[in-house]
């Protein structure tokens, strides 16, 4: 029987392996889906839909594997994936090369579509998300002094520190402390007690969902007092699970939030939860979102091409998915908004929309 | 001496490369060209196209696997040190060859041995007090210098810093890796079987009785190392320039460990061995690959894969081919079928 | 009563056929003497029946117990008492440890109190040296305990393995004496020995093997006069 | 003309002095015997001369040149080789291998010699294994060129180790313990074996034994240490009689 | 000032003493049949999931839990020992090594793909208090991993150096050839060891939990290597050099971040080099004498 075959890349196996799976999740979500309403109309048939999931460990080299294996052997029309940046960065230049359209659901360095005809994002990118949380935390928060401490050998936790002290200081904040630690690290109180002596208004954690209740919880042992924002990266059910106490009054920038009013979200949300007994988290929704803008490309191009396909992408105009408006006019990077969500009775609570 | 001159002659044929030498080179040279042409004319039987990009791109990791497999061998195979910080050459050869690209925009024939020479620059200034020490603290020193190694990238800005670095033009081929693995292959037999390879091989044996052979211990130990270092960084730039991106997590040394694996499972010194033991281990991942995702299983992949190293190693403690070479290899005294005759 | 017996016995290491065929046996109170030249397969016999190695054929029984099923160290256990080649020193151990270690399968505390009483005084030096580290020992010091070790396992066997090898021409002397004094206590001895001076003088008897194979047999002094011995292992 | 003279040699381990003024004048081509119970610091006063360990005092002088303070490979460049008290060979390498190890300082083609295994290269390689390969003929070794040296018999093992270390092409050997483990037989073959060694190759030798047979058979003189110092040097007649010597090493009855 | 030394060389103690109960299985395995069991860390987390299991499902008294937790990762590693070592004991070391990467792996993703990749969070089981002095804080969880493996490595020692089965232990690192010939079943030992280990990590398991409660499948790798490394700093093979070592480690980290956080990993490792090369075999090793 024919079929439509799309690659997935996911961090199945490695260190952030809780999000690969949730990234499955999605996808298989997706694909049960569209397969139950009888596949995709390309034309005049309606195809059915395969997805192709493999495990890039959240290593670059696996990656570039996995692309290829994705693009040659199993000729799959497109490729979601891979989630973390470095991943996507090593398997760009072969969906490129190859022309096959990749979509991206969470990599959010700037550089993983830069020059790229193929590559697409369904997520905002770092500066942006740097910025509203700098925002949030200046006017908001009335903050005047902040500190960072952020995971270095991580290039998104340290692309958004970086953007949000630049943004923080142009908005007359003072960043007065810039700490780090490296991936894997479960003790961070060396550098919480040098944050602590510089007693700042805010702390800004651009971290993982699995290290930020450590970070939290230390935090509070040493006595600090400042006021913690994150970023998406806190999105995961397993936060709450972690650390509740420690994170109540928290606040984190974030792709969507559940509680605010779409059919789509809702609907989604509910059904993942139904399916697998948790919440998903940011990775997956996007991952769904990435799914259904590929499905919608496929319809649209009419024909199973990857450059028309490709060609269907680029137009992707107002695309309403569980994670918001998504357009890809003239940018592969789509513009959308951010919410800023609080974490209030052990419970995400939406809070506010920052707009670009 | 007249009467020894029946074993001579066994014994100066085997100082050549000899039939089986040209032999292997050409049957080498036969497939490599073979899946040159597979790849150009797209040759397939059924549907099953023959040198698939994918399969290409496999072969071509073999390749560059293989350069780093074979030369960690000198060092933990013939040498009998354990060494776990090959993967920071690897990042030098990476890193210096795309400084040379993308920093100076100079050709990649420069970057080239310029990822070379780096490694085996940064490799001698290791190698110095690494070796003041032996066994498990030389394995901590050299990971420790490969962990530096990666960290002192991290906080490079100019070269990506934990963002990783892309962009290197695609200047590495499957044709490309598989001459520099061919030549690099028979630049370390011919160390191995000759007066370097026999005394690493002693200093492995019996460092003291080495050194009362005349031996200078440390100076012998370091060219092991630095020859090392030179083909990782030769990897490293081979590597950079194959997959146009380049991250600090690709370097440590879970990367270490992988070669490690590569290495002991082929056997040590071996340098068949190497490219046995690399070739297995990648068909078997990607096979396991393949079979699993057909039903969806990506998750048990790394579950099945250490089961069956396990088992291999078990079977074969002393590795596929440890301290063995395949008869093609050729070498000087391989044990003769008969006892030489007595002229 | 014969108390050890070796009955047509087939060892190998691999491909390397070590022993082939080998009989003999060694009664209750003797010291019996094994002589052959390096690589004839003496080494391989001790370590038979002391079950480090096993068996391809034939059968060893000490005191009509069948050893070949057993483990070595419950055949150490029913009283094989081996003194390995080279020693085998634990030598980060104190001397007194090493000691300890040899009564592990022993529950009678009193008689090993007594049996510490015993070697310190057979061993002077080693009752002076208790607290030392084994690796720290002298050569000869070292063989001493190695002996003193096997005696405390309580063997009524003991299997010495070449014990005079690089010894002073002294300690040589007083290794010998030991033996026959720790015979005169009754402890039955198989002694392995180059030195085939001095071993046929204190054994009742010998055995001698070449290449894996018992070529020779008799008591000490037909072998001692035997022209063969003489010839190949008294140096002529 | 003293091929080696050793001056006031000390080492001391921690509190312990292995070795106290060792001195030794041991004329060129002369065969010369170490002997002492165990533990005197035979052994360490090898280990000094061939410069595994630094000496705490002294000098050693070969034809007059300096050996404390070289490292040990130069000592051995510089014409002195050893066997040891345990054989130690390259057990995981071929018999003619372990022999052409000793080549390694004067292999005659360097790296890149080796990296192209150029003509020269060749005719280098070739020229080495046949040395090497005439050695093991003169040691009756030649048919177990291609085995393993841990694989070999005992004796064997011995007498390669002593064709290695003539390999280095010395011109003072230094034996330790070469008889032991072997019977009295093989103690009379090995006896040969060192004259002859030692006529063939001009060699000087110093060496260490408790085989009394062996040592009055060949040593022309015999130096005698206890606890690290020197108790008794002449020749072997004379040491047999001296009553300190006896107390300290031979025991009452003469040597076995 | 002082307050932040003194809050730092807490910090260092703490972690520190993680490390060093790791390390302690570590150098014991290694000291007594020389393998680097690079297992160990990943036994570690499986001791923690263990531990886990046990508090959710049988809720026992906190003691009662570390016991019957130690017990069962102590089969675990007595189970690894007998199917994937010990055929491998009389081959070359590195292949038991490479066996050992082996089962490592295999742990870490059996665990994610049996249960879960998750992160789980760990159970409190002893109530946290915080406990304020003049500025420094710390906490009674803080207090009681610092001595809890301190005293545990009390009773290692103990272990080892008095009793029987310790002198076993160390007769068969000095000769495992010769042990059998003292009657002793030299299987029964090396099990011994394997499981004295493994219960010590599963201890550190728990004890981690408590300390930093949240555990996933892969947290054994990166504290292994670090346990790994501490062990070969205090001289691989020693029961105090572990714990030495653990808490060196953990100082130098901390330092390191205080200095300058970025380059911790690299100054830490800087400090770990420059100490072996000044002792070569580690801070409490023996000096391996050449005996010629
Ligand atoms: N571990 C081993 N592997 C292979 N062959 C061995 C091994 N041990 C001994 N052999 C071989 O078995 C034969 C008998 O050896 P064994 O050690 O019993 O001799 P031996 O009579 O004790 O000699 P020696 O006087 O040298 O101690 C020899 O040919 C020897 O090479
Ligand atoms: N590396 C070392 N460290 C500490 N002590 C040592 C070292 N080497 C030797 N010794 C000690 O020095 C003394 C002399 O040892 P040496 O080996 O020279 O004795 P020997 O005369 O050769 O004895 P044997 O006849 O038993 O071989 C001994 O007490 C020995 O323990
Ligand atoms: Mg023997
Ligand atoms: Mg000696």
């Amino acid at each position: 029987a024919k079929e439509i075959r799309i690659g997935v890349s996911a961090p199945i196996t490695g260190d952030i392996a809780a999000l690969g799976q949730s990234t499955k999740n999605a996808a298989l979500m997706a694909e049960e889906e569209i397969n139950a309403k009888g596949g995709l109309k390309v034309g005049k048939e309606k195809i059915k839909v395969k997805f192709v999931i493999e495990d890039d460990e959240n290593k670059p080299e696996s990656t570039a594997t996995v692309f290829q294996k994705l693009i040659n052997q199993d000729q799959v029309l497109a490729i979601i994936g891979s989630q973390s940046s470095k991943c996507s960065n090593a398997g760009a230049p072969i969906a490129e090369a190859a022309g096959v359209p990749q979509i991206s659901p969470w990599s959010t360095n700037p550089n993983v579509t830069k020059g790229k005809q193929f590559v697409f994002r369904a997520c905002f990118i770092d500066p942006f998300q740097g910025k509203v949380v700098a925002m949030f935390a200046k006017n908001r928060l009335k903050a005047k002094t902040a500190a960072v401490l952020y995971d270095v050998a991580s290039d998104y936790n340290k692309g958004i520190a970086e953007v949000f002290k630049e943004e923080f200081a142009r908005a007359g904040g003072k960043v007065v402390a810039f700490e780090t630690y490296t991936t894997g690290d479960k003790d961070f109180s060396a550098q919480l007690t040098k944050i602590k002596t510089a007693n700042p208004d805010v702390l800004f954690l651009p971290n993982y969902f699995n290290e930020v209740p450590l970070q939290v919880q230390q935090a509070h042992k040493l006595g600090l007092k400042a006021k913690v924002i994150g970023s998406d990266s806190w999105d995961s059910p397993d936060l709450l699970k972690l650390g509740a106490e420690y994170l109540e009054g928290t606040y984190f920038s974030n792709h969507y939030s559940p509680d605010v009013k779409n059919p789509i979200s809702d609907k989604f949300v509910a059904a993942y939860e139904k399916k697998f007994g948790m919440k998903p988290d940011a990775a997956g929704a996007l991952t769904y979102d990435a799914a259904y803008i590929v499905f919608q490309a496929i319809e649209k191009a009419g024909k199973l091409d990857r450059k028309a396909i490709r060609d269907a992408l680029a137009q992707t105009k107002g695309f309403k998915g569980v994670t918001g408006t998504i357009t890809f006019a003239g940018s592969p990077d789509p513009v959308k908004s951010a919410v800023m969500i609080k974490i209030t009775g052990g419970k995400f609570v939406y809070d506010s929309t920052v707009n670009p | 001496m007249h009467t020894i001159q029946p074993e001579w002659q066994i014994m100066r044929d085997r100082l050549r490369l000899g039939w089986r030498g040209y032999a292997a080179a050409g049957v080498y040279a036969a497939l490599v060209i073979l899946v040159m042409l597979a790849a150009r004319y797209q040759w397939s039987i059924g549907s099953v196209e023959l040198a698939n990009p994918y399969y290409l791109h496999n072969l071509t990791l073999i390749g560059i696997n293989v350069i780093l497999v074979a030369s960690l061998n000198l060092v933990n195979g013939y040498l009998g040190e354990f060494a776990i910080g090959h993967a920071g050459f690897l990042a030098v050869g990476a890193y210096a060859s795309s400084v040379v690209t993308l920093l100076f925009h100079q050709s990649f024939w420069v970057a080239l041995p310029v990822g070379a020479l780096a490694g085996a620059v940064v490799g001698y200034l290791i190698a110095l007090p690494a070796f003041k020490t032996f066994g498990d603290y030389l394995a901590i020193v050299t990971l420790g210098f490969n962990m530096i190694i990666v960290n002192i990238i991290q906080n490079l800005e100019v070269i990506g810093g934990p963002r990783g670095w892309g962009g290197q033009p695609k200047m590495t081929s499957f044709w490309l890796v598989a001459v520099v693995a061919g030549l690099s292959l028979i630049i370390l037999r011919n160390l191995v079987y000759s007066n370097y390879g026999r005394v690493w091989l002693a200093i492995r044996e019996n460092e003291i009785a080495a050194e009362m052979m005349g031996v200078d211990v440390m100076r012998y130990k370091m060219i092991a190392f630095v020859i090392a270092a030179f083909f990782a960084g030769l990897a490293g730039a081979l590597w950079a320039h194959y997959q146009q991106y380049i991250h600090p997590s690709s370097f440590t040394y879970l990367r270490t460990t992988d070669l490690l694996v590569m290495l002991y499972l082929g056997g040590m010194a071996s340098l068949s061995g190497s490219v046995l033991g690399v070739t297995i281990m990648t068909v078997l991942l990607e096979s396991l690959r393949g079979v699993l995702s057909q039903f969806n299983l990506a998750e048990w992949r790394m579950v099945i894969s250490p089961l069956v190293l396990i088992v291999i190693m078990l079977t074969r403690p002393q590795g596929l081919m440890g301290n063995r070479e395949f008869a093609f290899v050729p070498r000087r005294e391989e044990v003769p079928r008969r006892e030489p005759a007595r002229g | 009563m014969k108390l050890l017996e070796f009955l047509d016995v087939e060892v190998a290491y691999g491909a390397i056929v070590a022993l082939q065929g080998v009989s003999f046996q060694v009664e209750e109170g003797e010291i019996v003497t094994l002589l052959g030249a390096n690589g004839a397969g003496k080494s391989t016999t001790l370590r038979t029946i002391s079950g480090l190695l096993p068996l391809r054929r034939g059968e060893v029984r000490l005191g009509g117990v069948d050893l070949r099923k057993l483990p070595a160290h419950e055949i150490v256990a029913r009283g094989i008492a081996h003194v390995p080649e080279g020693r085998g020193i634990f030598a980060n151990l104190t001397v007194q440890e090493n000691l300890e270690l040899a009564t592990w399968t022993r529950k009678d505390k009193a008689q090993v109190a007594a049996d510490f009483r015993y070697v310190y005084e057979l061993f002077p030096r080693l009752g002076e040296r208790r607290r030392q580290l084994g690796g720290t020992l002298s050569g000869g010091e070292q063989q001493m305990l190695a002996v003193a070790r096997a005696l405390m396992t309580r063997g009524r066997v003991m299997l010495l393995d070449e014990p005079s090898m690089g010894l002073s021409p002294l300690l040589v002397k007083e290794i010998f004496r030991t033996i026959g004094e720790i015979n005169a206590r009754g402890t039955t001895i198989l002694l392995v020995e180059q030195n085939a001076h001095m071993a046929l003088k204190i054994a009742h008897r010998g055995y001698v093997l070449e290449t894996g194979r018992v070529v020779l047999a008799g008591t000490a002094a037909e072998l001692a006069a035997d022209p063969r011995v003489k010839e190949a292992y008294l140096g002529g | 003309m003293n091929l080696l003279e050793v001056r006031n040699l000390s080492k001391r381990f921690g509190g312990l002095l292995a070795v106290a003024d060792f001195n030794l004048d041991l004329p060129e081509g002369a065969l010369y015997g170490l002997i002492g119970p165990n533990g005197a610091g035979k052994t360490t006063v090898f280990n000094l001369i061939t410069g595994v360990y630094p000496p705490t005092a002294g000098s050693v002088k070969l034809a007059g040149r300096e050996l404390v303070g070289l490292p040990a490979h130069r000592i051995t460049q510089r014409g002195v080789a050893r066997t040891f008290q345990n054989i130690r060979l390259f057990g995981g390498m071929t018999v003619l291998d372990n022999i052409k190890v000793a080549f390694n300082y004067r292999t005659g083609y360097h790296l890149w010699g080796a990296v192209l295994h150029g003509p020269g290269f060749n005719a280098r390689e070739q020229a080495i294994t046949e040395q090497a390969y005439e050695l093991l003929r003169l040691f009756r070794l030649e048919s177990r060129y291609d085995q393993l040296a841990k694989s070999l018999p005992y004796g064997e093992q011995r007498r390669l180790e002593i064709a290695r270390a003539l390999a280095t092409n010395p011109r003072l050997l230094l034996l330790d313990e070469p008889a032991a483990g072997m019977n009295p037989r093989e103690v009379g073959e090995l006896v040969e074996l060192i004259r002859w060694v030692r006529e063939k190759f001009q060699l000087t030798v110093f060496l260490i034994e408790h085989q009394m047979r062996l040592v009055m058979n060949l040593c022309e003189r015999i130096q005698v240490m206890d606890f690290g110092e020197t108790i008794a040097e002449g020749t072997p007649a004379e040491i047999v009689d001296n009553r300190r010597v006896i107390e300290a090493y031979l025991g009452e009855e003469e040597g076995a | 000032m002082y307050t932040v030394i003194i809050q730092q060389a807490l910090n260092a103690l703490q972690l520190g003493a993680i490390y060093a109960l790791i390390a302690l299985g570590y150098s014991m395995v290694y000291g007594i049949i020389r393998l680097i069991n690079f297992a160990h860390g990943d036994i570690f987390m499986v001791g923690a999931y263990i531990g886990l299991g046990v508090a959710l499902f049988l809720k026992p008294p906190f003691l009662v839990l570390v016991l019957v937790t130690m017990g069962l990762t102590a089969l675990l590693g007595v189970t690894i020992e007998r199917v994937a070592y010990r055929r491998l004991r009389h081959a070359q070391r590195m292949s038991a090594v490479i066996t050992a990467l082996g089962v490592g792996i295999f742990l870490e993703n059996f665990v994610r793909a049996a249960i879960s990749a998750n992160p789980q969070a760990y159970p409190v089981l002893i109530a946290p208090r915080t406990l304020s002095l003049s500025g420094v804080s710390t906490t009674n969880v803080q207090l009681m991993v610092i001595g809890v493996s301190i005293a545990l490595m009390l009773v290692l020692r103990y272990i080892i150096r008095q009793t029987m089965l310790g002198k076993a232990m160390r007769a068969v690192s000095d000769n495992k050839e010769v042990v059998p010939l003292m009657g002793i079943n030299l299987n029964l030992i090396v099990s011994a060891t394997f499981a004295l280990g493994s219960a010590l990590a599963a201890a550190g398991g728990i004890f981690y939990g408590q300390a930093y409660p949240m555990i996933d499948p892969y947290m054994g790798i990166v504290i292994g290597w670090k346990a790994f490394i501490s062990a070969v700093m205090g001289g691989i093979g020693q029961v105090d050099g572990a714990m030495l070592g653990g808490f060196i480690l953990g100082t130098v980290e901390v330092i390191g971040a205080t200095f300058r956080s970025t380059l911790r990993d690299g100054i830490a490792f800087a400090i770990l080099i420059l100490v072996l090369l000044i002792k070569p075999t580690g801070l409490l090793g023996r000096p391996v004498t050449k005996k010629v």
